[in-house]
């Protein structure tokens, strides 16, 4: 790990983190037919990928350099590691999918942010659902500290709400999708409370140092976008393969993800959101201006 | 001059570590983000010990890993026991304890929460499951590597089974049963992250979990540091004690 | 009957994948209530006969019939205390919880020569101090039959003397029956009741002696005799 | 008939598990979601051995442990050489050593990605992190507690320092050794899934996290069998080629 | 001078917080291609003695200067043999990897009787038997200088007889020098050509004989003689 190898300017290899879950289709879809590997080719540049899903890791490995681009990064990780001074800039959209955050419960009597007064939630800490739950209680004057949240992850969260000793769980990705095939009690999933942003992230000095690169990634970003329009099936059951789940499966998740890449105004008001519940909920010490990301 | 000497040396390997860190910053090699500079730790350090937090902290891991440490203890002892004294039930249960004592304890925390709830049960489990094994293998090395020739002069005085096991197989395992605690003792440290990665509000583990989650590398640094402390701490306490309980053999040229 | 009968016993071993038989075809007679001497030469088998005898080895063929239960210690051939006790507790060792006179206690250490030394570890002793103690531990028991292999071979010529006298004092006053290994004639015809003499895996020769140990003069014409008579077997 | 007993001992014990987990499943009490029938799990069991992913999971799994495991037992072997021929050396370190074997090598992944990258390094120095403690406290307990009266003999017919090492105390501390190596190894495994954690596209540390990620217990429980049947594996070959190896010690009734 | 000169040496132990002096004030003369022998009661320091000569101990006070640098071997007073080597490779442990006759191993294993346990470990051995494979490791290493710690105390009358006499031969063949501790007044007589009594720290005595040990009769009317001289210095 030699935290210098992006100053040479000319690269000989490019690595991407390459996250797959919850359903990250462009990773999958680029990947399977090597898109990146065929734009860099010419430059005779290699492309390499890192199975990185934490996104405190990321940001970690992109900042010692081991990684160029992080190809699927949640805002809340890219707002983390700006606040705390890392370089990070945001190249564009990946995906939104309000809908693909959800709070599910075995009781079927909460139906309102007061009934979740005193009750254990579980849920990864400084993530969209983190802030879904926050934004959840904010509509009804409530935060955080008037429930009984509690630090998890999501294959955790769901094994507690499963044995009982969570009220209710903050979900994501296929552990949703299948707790609602189970038929648990959808409190709310994300729509209108967040933008469950997640972004294409390089730094500063390599978005400076490489323009031709960044140039490349994004005609190869509009080709991933043409070949999941043009072959939708394909790109299912390219993702249902890598994933290990049912074709209907994923068609039926796919539906709450947005994957164009353009940064759009609701996007930057997004991310500013997100930034100002981190603040207020003493995640990150000073206030952040968003638009320094971009 | 030699003993102040002594006495320095083993602050020296600690010191050129801090050297090299200090260094390391000023030479701007790494960003500031992933390698905080040691003010900036020691500041952090300081803001979370007068806050309260960190001694909190530390006293809530502190007890969870009593107890889990504890009971892993006592389970390894009476194993290694009960094998020792009843040789033949070992083989029904040692495929099960060999089984899991490669099984990463990090696999099995979906199961431990659906069967022990997210309270402390299962953080316990955890330390459990990290300390037992090195402590039971090592009371079991203990047990069977003693000297046959003096189990026969329990044999010659009609000594039972126990009597035996008590008097002449006890204190010649010590040895052993004494590292194999010092090991446990260092895993149940080790072990304070993935334990309080369930649903901890509290403790060292939640501590530095919960700033790695939120990209905050000097407090996780400030935490490696106290855990690090705290458990040598823990060892020189725990070596402290041990030696005075069994003050008779650590004295006699036997251990 | 009283006392122990060895009946037609067998023992053998296996170095190196290879079995050769130690004791062939042992019958002897072990009275109770004296003291039975077994010589040999080294390595004919007499720590392995005596540990026979103390049950810590079953024969592989032939019986062993105890008159009575007793009550049996041992002196093995090596001290074998335990290094983390010191003298006092590896004295008392075999007497375990049970209660026991202080006294009696100190007055044999004294008698084994090891007053002054009660809180040493076996680490700290001359190896005919840990023989010695080894010796205590035994007697602190209180048998009714005593098995002795070679106890007095760390000792000094004085030493050695005052221990077989205190041997004989323990046999008269407290009837103990006594089995002891030996590699010294003159000590076989010092202490025996009765000599039995182990070769090539037989006891090859037995003699009885009826004069009381007590009074017994190596230099009396008959103790000469007998003496001669069991060189002359030796030589075989 | 004693005999086929005593071979089935061992299965008694995975086979009571199983019923149990069986039984449970018929009563429907969790969800076959958080606990899948046992035939589910055999299903997943033999699509994944058949497809050949678990089977090379595996193999680069087992490579990666080998790797750490070699390194953290040369370092343990060499430091507890180090210290017992050179005593005065020891302090040095000796705080170091006890310093890191009381930190969570979880806490400890930022700081190895900033040094040793997102690749094979960091995976290999999580083992190393995670086998090299036990090893080194058994090789040294193994070292110190030999028996000063054999050493004598060494020092009475001349033998030098690294001699008496080579000829005394490494014979006298195997069984230690032994002792350290078999927890060491488990502990590799343990470690499997910390490791993969980091930027790993393959191995069954990384098939369990993925599992996991995409809440399929099936292959989570998959996984943890084969880790610890694997795990079980090679701790009877490793017993079995050190037995060959130190056969002398082996079969004299020293160990 | 030749040989190993002991001025005014002192040793004192520390048992459980008590220092006493072992040895008080020794001045001994131990020459070399000669037999020394150390008489004493049990405890008396003659081990300690032996240890301090052997460099495995340094004394509180007092010097030992040594006349040639020595290859010395040392026999002590338990086996001492590593558990995990053969008979055999306990015999060769003293030879290091230097290159050996086993011709001349073989010979030795002959005389001290052990031919045929080669093979076998420790464990399996009598207690005699150990100690002759330990006698046997020390002759291996063909020693200019020899410390022996009661070497033959736990051998038959016969087996003794014959290894005194080998190691007369030994001493003369090779020029050996001998510092041999015994508890028996005979063996002292038999073989030493200075005998050293040791009594309360200090040399109380010292004997010397100028017949060959080759020719000594214990009837002889000198050796009588002297042998009451040596009883009556015990009976102080
Ligand atoms: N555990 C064992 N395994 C194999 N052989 C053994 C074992 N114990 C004893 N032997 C053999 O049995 C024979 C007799 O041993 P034993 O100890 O009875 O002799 P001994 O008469 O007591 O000799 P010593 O006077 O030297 O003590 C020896 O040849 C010895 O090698
Ligand atoms: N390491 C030690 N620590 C304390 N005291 C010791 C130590 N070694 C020996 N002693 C004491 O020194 C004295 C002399 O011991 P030494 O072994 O020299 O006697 P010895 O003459 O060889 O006796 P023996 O004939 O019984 O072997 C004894 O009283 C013993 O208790
Ligand atoms: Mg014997
Ligand atoms: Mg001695």
């Amino acid at each position: 790990g030699c935290g210098t190898a992006e100053d040479t300017s000319s690269l000989d290899s490019l690595t991407f983190t390459y996250v797959t879950s919850p359903l990250n289709l462009p990773s999958i879809v680029e990947k399977e037919e090597g898109i990146f590997t065929k734009a860099f080719a010419d430059d005779g540049i290699e492309v390499k990928y890192a199975e990185i899903t934490s996104g405190a890791d990321q940001t970690q490995a992109l900042a010692a350099g081991d990684v160029q681009v992080l190809y699927a990064v949640g805002a809340t990780s890219v707002i983390l590691s700006a606040a705390n001074d890392a370089d990070i800039k945001v190249l564009n959209m990946y995906s939104r999918s309000p809908k693909a955050f959800c709070m599910y419960s075995k009781d079927e009597s909460i139906s309102s942010p007061a009934d979740l007064r005193g009750k254990t939630i579980a849920g990864p800490v400084g993530t969209n659902l983190h802030e879904l739950l926050a934004a959840y209680l904010a509509t009804a004057d409530m935060t955080v500290d008037d429930v009984n949240f509690v630090n998890m992850g999501i294959p955790e969260a769901k094994a507690g709400l499963e044995g009982g000793s969570v009220d209710v769980a903050l979900l994501a990705g296929a552990a949703a999708y299948q707790t609602q095939q189970q038929g648990y009690h959808l409190i709310t999933d994300g729509e209108g409370l967040i933008n469950a942003i997640i972004a294409v992230a390089v730094t500063n000095k390599f978005y400076e140092a490489h323009p031709e690169i960044i140039e490349k990634l994004q005609s190869a970003q509009a080709e991933i976008a043409d070949f999941m329009q043009n072959h939708e099936q394909e790109a299912y059951e390219m993702a249902a393969a890598e994933l290990d789940l049912d074709v209907d499966a994923v068609k039926e998740m796919a539906q709450y993800y947005d994957f164009s890449t353009e940064i759009t105004a609701a996007d930057k008001e997004g991310f500013q959101r997100t930034a100002d519940f981190m603040y207020q909920a003493g995640m990150i010490e000073k206030e952040l201006d968003v638009n320094t990301l971009f | 001059m030699k003993k102040i000497h002594s006495a320095f040396a083993p602050f020296l390997g600690i010191l050129l570590l801090l050297a090299v860190w200090f260094l390391l910053c000023r030479a701007e090699i790494f960003s500031p983000y992933l390698l905080p500079t040691p003010q900036k730790v020691f500041d952090s350090f300081l803001r979370m010990l007068f806050s309260g937090e960190l001694l909190r902290d530390v006293l809530i891991s502190f007890i969870r890993i009593l107890k889990g440490f504890c009971i892993a203890f006592l389970l390894a002892f009476l194993l290694g026991m009960f094998r020792t004294l009843l040789p033949a039930a070992e083989k029904y249960y040692d495929a099960i304890v060999q089984f899991f004592r490669n099984v990463p304890p990090l696999s099995l925390i979906p199961l431990l929460i659906l069967w022990c709830g997210i309270g402390e049960t299962t953080k316990t489990v955890i330390i459990v499951l990290a300390s037992f094994f090195p402590m039971y293998l090592n009371i079991v090395k203990g047990f069977t590597g003693c000297d046959q020739r003096l189990l026969e002069v329990g044999d010659a005085f009609g000594y039972t089974k126990f009597e035996k096991f008590r008097y002449i197989l006890l204190p010649y395992a010590s040895a052993d049963i004494l590292v194999g605690m010092r090991i446990g003792m260092g895993y149940s440290w080790r072990a304070i992250i993935a334990a309080e990665m369930i649903a901890a509000s509290s403790g060292i583990g939640h501590l530095i979990l919960f700033a790695q989650q939120l990209s905050r590398t000097d407090k996780v640094i400030v935490g490696i540091f106290v855990v690090g402390l705290v458990g040598l701490a823990t060892d020189k306490c725990f070596g402290f004690l041990l030696k005075k309980l069994f003050k008779g053999n650590g004295e006699n040229g036997w251990n | 009957m009283a006392g122990i009968e060895l009946k037609h016993i067998q023992k053998a071993y296996t170095v190196d994948g290879w079995t050769f038989p130690v004791l062939k075809d042992i019958c002897l007679q072990i009275p109770e209530n004296r003291i039975t001497v077994l010589l040999g030469k080294s390595g004919c088998g007499k720590t392995t006969l005596l540990r026979l005898v103390g049950d810590l080895e079953e024969p592989n063929g032939g019986e062993i019939h105890f008159a009575v239960t007793h009550k049996t210690a041992f002196v093995f051939q090596e001290p074998r205390l335990m290094p983390w006790l010191t003298v006092w507790d590896n004295t008392i060792f075999g007497l375990k919880k049970q209660s026991y006179d202080t006294g009696e206690i100190q007055a044999l250490l004294e008698t084994v020569g090891l007053d002054g030394f009660q809180k040493a570890y076996p680490h700290q002793l001359s190896g005919g101090m840990q023989q010695r103690t080894a010796i205590a531990r035994a007697l602190a028991y209180a048998p009714s039959f005593l098995l002795m292999d070679e106890p007095f071979a760390a000792l000094d010529h004085f030493t050695r003397t005052q221990l077989q006298k205190e041997l004989i004092r323990l046999q008269k006053s407290q009837n103990t029956g006594i089995l002891f290994v030996t590699h010294s004639i003159d000590e076989a015809l010092l202490l025996g009741h009765k000599i039995a003499f182990l070769e090539d895996g037989c006891i090859k020769k037995e003699f009885l002696l009826d004069t009381d140990c007590e009074n017994r003069d190596l230099l009396s014409k008959e103790l000469i005799e007998l003496k001669r008579e069991i060189l002359a077997q030796l030589h075989l």
